[in-house]
């Protein structure tokens, strides 16, 4: 069986949700990882859900990316664990280094509560590979989801195949008005060079059910539940 | 003694507060500023036993290490008292 | 500070009346020092007394058969079943919201969730309701800026879902903005917690955030008008830290579970004070504190401000003896200050120490129940003798209907509200099942078989033209949008909006806009289970309109019940339920068009209601309802609207006939209570005919659901018509335009 | 000509940044620093035309009306060249 940890700062709000659909819709073992913790109770797959850590004071993910437990992350991911940042997660990916790059303020300067469209980038990943559509609908949920990056870094994160999803119509075509927030190429997730770590905005545990309006999300976990079955973890 | 620790966007980054806050500024007539950039300031107070040497060594690391991201910002500090 | 006399003038400062005063002194059997006085002065105040209401609320139906805690609590309690509670109410933050609107929006928020989650619930969904100038001010503007960015700010930290609310626009909100922030939480029916301290002996401890001179006086500001002098209370202001608030609310929920704590009440208005007297008195005990224990934010704090300071995000718990450190360390886990600071007595007083100093020693209940009650003068206004007056026919029918259909949806009135919600996080905790933009909200409750739905309501204008039919119609529409969602009316909170109750006028319409509410919450069978009145909203002489605001919850028994307003499929037929009446007294066409406010409101029948109602509750549970929306401001044509842009096809239109047996522009903008439009099944329209006749609800098929199209004929005339993307796009972004 | 303000909460109003900010250094052992209260600084860009005392005169004008919440914050600038 498959194990997910879920972790907890103080701040974090998306925390019970991802670990509903982990433990009820996944039907993964799933546990509470504490951030003062170190110890990661041997899971297989990490989730940093969203929220706001330390209220988001300071830089949005900055604070939590000090605490115990992200060095312990820091550890899994360097051996090739599985790790999902979700919004506030992809933030502290971002300022932890697992992940280059920064997000700053949206360009409206608001937050943004809505479902947008993401266009897969890539399928053979284990985070997207049993994506049965071109494009998911899922919903973001941020004041500081603008993705940025220096230009010649962002070439280089492009040419790696790094970015995962994009804003885009439900067509998938990239457009400016497709991007809600100012994103640099209109990205909404990326992962590391090594691919075992992605950060992204959109919140697919807010859309893994029907009832909630879209189970685009789900095939999310699908996917690393393929993955890490093949890796032979269960 | 205390510090302060400015933290500003890199020139580099677009910065949408500073710009809208500049569109603003032009719509109520302010034609003459030119520019507006918007960053943090962090005020310190530290130990007094501390020498000045000692506190531009903590601000030189919690500036880089704590209060800016390298990825986007830049910092700057002065010694204030 | 200790030696401060006593003079007439810090009497009158304190707000406190002469005979106020001199009951103090008999109570006290001697003059209060200074601190007592302060003491007095914010629990007599309006805002923490109700002196003047008190006596007109006890005419609410607070009593059924779900209802496990009505008012007088920190919330309300409603049982829901499977050993489910539900605890819920509504406050107001006007006042700190026209001083600072963001922060003042901000800390309304995390007063209402301090309420929830002391009651030992897990706050789920908030809603807001918000009246504000007419957006061609830009004072409006920024206002209405500020009060959503600040409701977002702290609520999205929670991770709490703002699922609905309602916006209204009126001058007569100049300078008057209303802030009303509801929160629902869920609870074990067997754990629920209660401000109360029990057990002499127990020790009490302070949780949360220090205390500094934050809002000192908060509580009497709000209960004075605005004049010029506001501007020196500023520097009071509250600033929220919902992270903090975040902290204490996880860490709470984990203290309950030990079982160990006896009380607890949250520091909202008058602070420290109100919730020591309060837990006292309600727990038959004393209360005693210490307050060289109270952390401090600041130095030199008196006895007077550390009693009076409005700090945000502090609790207040009494505990079992002897348990007290595995509580504290509870907090601690959470990164939260917590300390002993006193324990609970058997004398009935609240005692307050500094060191081994007393300041204040005052017997609790004078604080709490046996605070001055008024019975006020009342006095009908004049001008509700002239507004029957109105002979809508001499107004002349616009040359064209159509642009004033383009006008009302591109209106900020009538807009779509999305630009509000899309700032709150409406879907954290992932049980928004319908989001923002329908009658109601409904929630899902894992675990359990059922929905809850929601909605918040009251109508100013109607208030002012006709406050007790005002009142009815609040509580009929807010059923009225629960019914639409598929969903049961079970029990409501209110806030009642109004300005000063020193003006006859004004309580006389108070009394009114009750009775109405009381007669409607009676017909339909749903106990008010608190709430909270805001009065003093006036500047410069200037008052609101009696807007009182239900907060109406409901369940929806199953799955398939659950029913929006956006039309389905093209090609179903579109029913009307209820009857025309082209009643255009009070309505925004009148206003719009001919920049009026006239006329009697639209009147209700509540047995009429009741009938719609249970007709459309029946049609739901039978499953022909495929969408249903009511009709409310703007009337017909405003619905028809909403219920194509509301639909998940982008061009989902309409083509509609109406009879021609009223003036064309009564018919199309009239708001005649009691009708809600429907969509169906062709198939099934003789069901749902038979439904509506046992029932005794006129029914009409008003025409069909189309593909691209809006066409609304009157007879045999076509009078609204357009492209329905295009107009779908216009009402969707009207309201961006003003915060560009 | 370039200047800047800078915004701060009043002395007497909570500084929830500020505080959480001096949690997080202690935490990470920096114990020297006592106190960090965090605000705003604005890089404003003027017209060079623009006298010394002009800019001033506009700086005290929107420092106050538009940089700064008069209620909460107050301000301070300095002319930097
Ligand atoms: N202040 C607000 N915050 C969040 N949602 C709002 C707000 N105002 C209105 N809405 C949402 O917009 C929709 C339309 O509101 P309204 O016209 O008041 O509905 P109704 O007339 O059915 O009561 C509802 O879903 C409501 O919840
Ligand atoms: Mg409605």
């Amino acid at each position: 069986m498959i194990k997910c940890g879920v972790v907890i700062f103080p701040g974090s709000n998306c925390d019970h949700d991802a670990y509903h659909v982990s433990k009820h819709v996944m039907d993964f073992e799933t546990v509470f990882l504490w951030h003062k913790d170190e110890d990661l109770k041997g899971c297989d797959f990490i989730i940093i859900p969203g929220g706001f850590s330390y209220g988001d004071y300071l830089r949005c993910g900055a604070i939590a990316s000090f605490s115990p437990i992200m060095k312990s992350i820091k550890k899994f991911a360097m051996d090739g664990g599985i790790v999902i940042g979700i919004c506030n997660g992809f933030q502290i990916l971002l300022e932890s280094s697992l992940l280059p790059g920064a997000l700053i303020k949206n360009k409206n300067l608001k937050f943004i509560c809505k479902f947008v469209d993401i266009r897969v980038e890539k399928q053979d990943t284990p985070f997207t590979n049993s994506c049965t559509k071109k494009v998911l609908r899922i919903p973001i949920a941020h004041h500081d989801g603008c993705y940025y990056l220096e230009q010649s870094e962002l070439d280089e994160l492009e040419k790696n195949g790094q970015v995962l999803f994009r804003y885009s119509t439900p067509d998938g075509e990239i457009t400016e008005e497709a991007n809600p927030n100012g994103s640099l190429n209109n990205i909404a997730g990326i992962t590391n060079r090594e691919g075992n770590v992605l950060g992204m905005m959109p919140h697919p545990e807010r859309a893994s059910e029907l009832i909630l309006g879209s189970f685009d999300g789900k095939m999310i976990f699908n996917s690393v539940y393929n993955f890490l079955k093949k890796k032979g973890n269960n | 003694m205390i510090a302060r620790v400015y933290v500003n966007f890199k020139k580099t980054i677009l910065d949408p507060q500073g710009r809208t806050i500049k569109k603003t500024l032009e719509s109520l007539g302010y034609k003459d500023v030119l520019d507006v950039r918007q960053g943090k300031v962090f005020t310190l107070k530290f130990k007094d036993s501390l020498s000045r040497e000692q506190v531009e060594e903590i601000i030189k690391k919690i500036g880089r290490d704590v209060l800016s991201n390298p990825v986007i910002e830049e910092f700057d500090y002065e010694v204030v008292e | 500070m200790k030696d401060v006399k006593i003079t007439k003038e810090i009497i009158e400062q304190h707000g406190l009346t002469e005979g106020e005063y001199k009951r103090i002194v008999e109570i006290l059997g001697r003059e209060p020092n200074i601190t007592e006085l302060g003491i007095y002065s914010v629990m007599w105040s309006e805002h923490c007394s109700y002196k003047s209401s008190r006596i007109y609320l006890k005419r609410l139906p607070t009593d059924g058969e779900c209802v496990i805690q009505g008012p007088g609590e920190n919330a309300g309690v409603v049982d829901i079943g499977f050993n489910k509670a539900i605890v819920f109410k509504i406050e107001s933050h006007n006042h700190p919201s026209f001083i600072e609107p963001y922060q003042g929006a901000a800390t309304g928020v995390g007063g209402i969730v301090r309420d929830i989650f002391t009651m030992g619930a897990r706050p789920i969904a908030l809603m807001n309701s918000l009246r504000f100038g007419p957006l061609s001010e830009k004072e409006n503007v920024n206002i209405m800026e500020g009060v959503v960015s600040g409701i977002a700010g702290y609520g999205n930290c929670l991770g709490i879902p703002d699922v609905g609310g309602e916006v209204y626009f009126d001058k007569s909100y100049s300078g008057n903005p209303l802030v009303n922030a509801f929160c629902l939480g869920i609870a074990d029916k067997n754990s629920i917690f209660y401000g109360k301290a029990s057990g002499v002996g127990n020790p009490v401890i302070y949780v949360g955030s220090r205390t500094g001179r934050d809002g000192i006086h908060g509580a009497t500001m709000a209960s004075s008008e605005f004049d010029e002098k506001s501007e020196e209370k500023r520097p009071n202001v509250q600033v929220g830290d919902p992270f903090l608030e975040k902290l204490l609310l996880e860490a709470c929920l984990e203290a309950f579970k030990t079982g160990y704590v006896v009380g607890i009440q949250d520091m909202g208005a008058a602070g420290l004070t109100c919730s020591s007297c309060e837990m006292g008195s309600r727990g038959d005990t004393g209360i005693m504190i210490d307050l060289e224990k109270v952390p401090l934010r600041e130095e030199g704090m008196t006895p007077y401000e550390i009693m009076l300071s409005e700090s945000q995000e502090r609790m207040l718990l009494t505990v079992e003896k002897g348990k007290e450190d595995e509580i504290i360390n509870i907090f601690k886990k959470w990164d939260l200050e917590a300390c002993v600071i006193g324990e609970v007595t058997d004398d009935n007083n609240l005692t307050v120490m500094m060191g081994s100093d007393l300041v204040a020693k005052i017997p609790n209940k004078s604080l709490t129940d046996e605070c001055p009650i008024y019975k006020r003068p009342v006095k009908k206004p004049d001008y509700l003798d002239e507004v029957s007056d109105f002979d809508p026919n001499e107004l002349p029918v616009p040359g064209d209907l159509n642009r004033v259909f383009f006008d009302m949806i591109s209106s900020p009135s009538h807009s779509s509200r999305r630009w509000i919600y899309e700032q709150y996080d409406h879907m954290v905790r992932t049980n928004t099942v319908v989001l923002p933009g329908s009658d109601a909200a409904v929630l899902r409750i894992k675990g359990l078989p059922i929905f809850l739905a929601m909605s918040l309501d009251g109508n100013g204008k109607y208030c002012h033209f006709d406050p007790k039919n005002g009142g009815k119609i609040a509580v009929a529409e807010s059923c009225r949008n629960i019914v639409c969602s598929g969903g049961k009316p079970l029990a409501a909170t209110n806030c009642l909006n109004f300005a000063s109750p020193e003006n006859p006028e004004v309580m006389w319409c108070f009394s009114e806009v009750i009775e109405g509410m009381r007669e409607a919450c009676e017909m339909f069978n749903t106990p008010i289970t608190g709430g909270n009145v805001s009065f003093y909203n006036e500047t410069m002489g200037e008052g609101i309109f009696p807007t009182p605001v239900i907060g109406m919850v409901g369940v929806v028994r199953d799955r398939v019940h659950i029913t929006t307003a956006g039309f389905k499929d093209y090609g179903d037929m579109v029913v009307l339920l209820g009857k025309n009446r082209g009643h255009i007294g009070a309505s925004d066409y009148l206003e719009l068009v001919f920049g009026e406010k006239r006329g009697l409101s639209p009147q209700i029948d509540l047995k009429e209601e009741f009938n719609l109602q249970g007709a459309l509750y029946e049609m739901i549970v039978e499953g022909y309802v495929k969408s249903a929306h009511d009709c409310s401001e703007g009337g017909l044509a405003i619905t028809l609207a909403e219920s194509c842009f509301l639909s998940h096809l982008r061009d989902m239109g309409v083509f509609i006939e109406l009879p021609d047996d009223l003036r064309e522009d009564f018919m199309l903008f009239g708001e005649d209570q009691s009708r809600v439009v429907i969509s169906i099944d062709e198939d099934d329209f003789d069901r749902v005919k038979h439904i509506a006749e046992k029932w005794n609800v006129p029914i009409s098929t008003i025409g069909f659901t189309t593909k691209g199209k809006f066409e609304v004929k009157v007879g045999n005339h076509l009078f609204l018509y357009g492209n329905s993307e295009f107009l779908r796009n216009i009402w969707k972004s009207a309201l961006d335009e003003y915060f560009k």
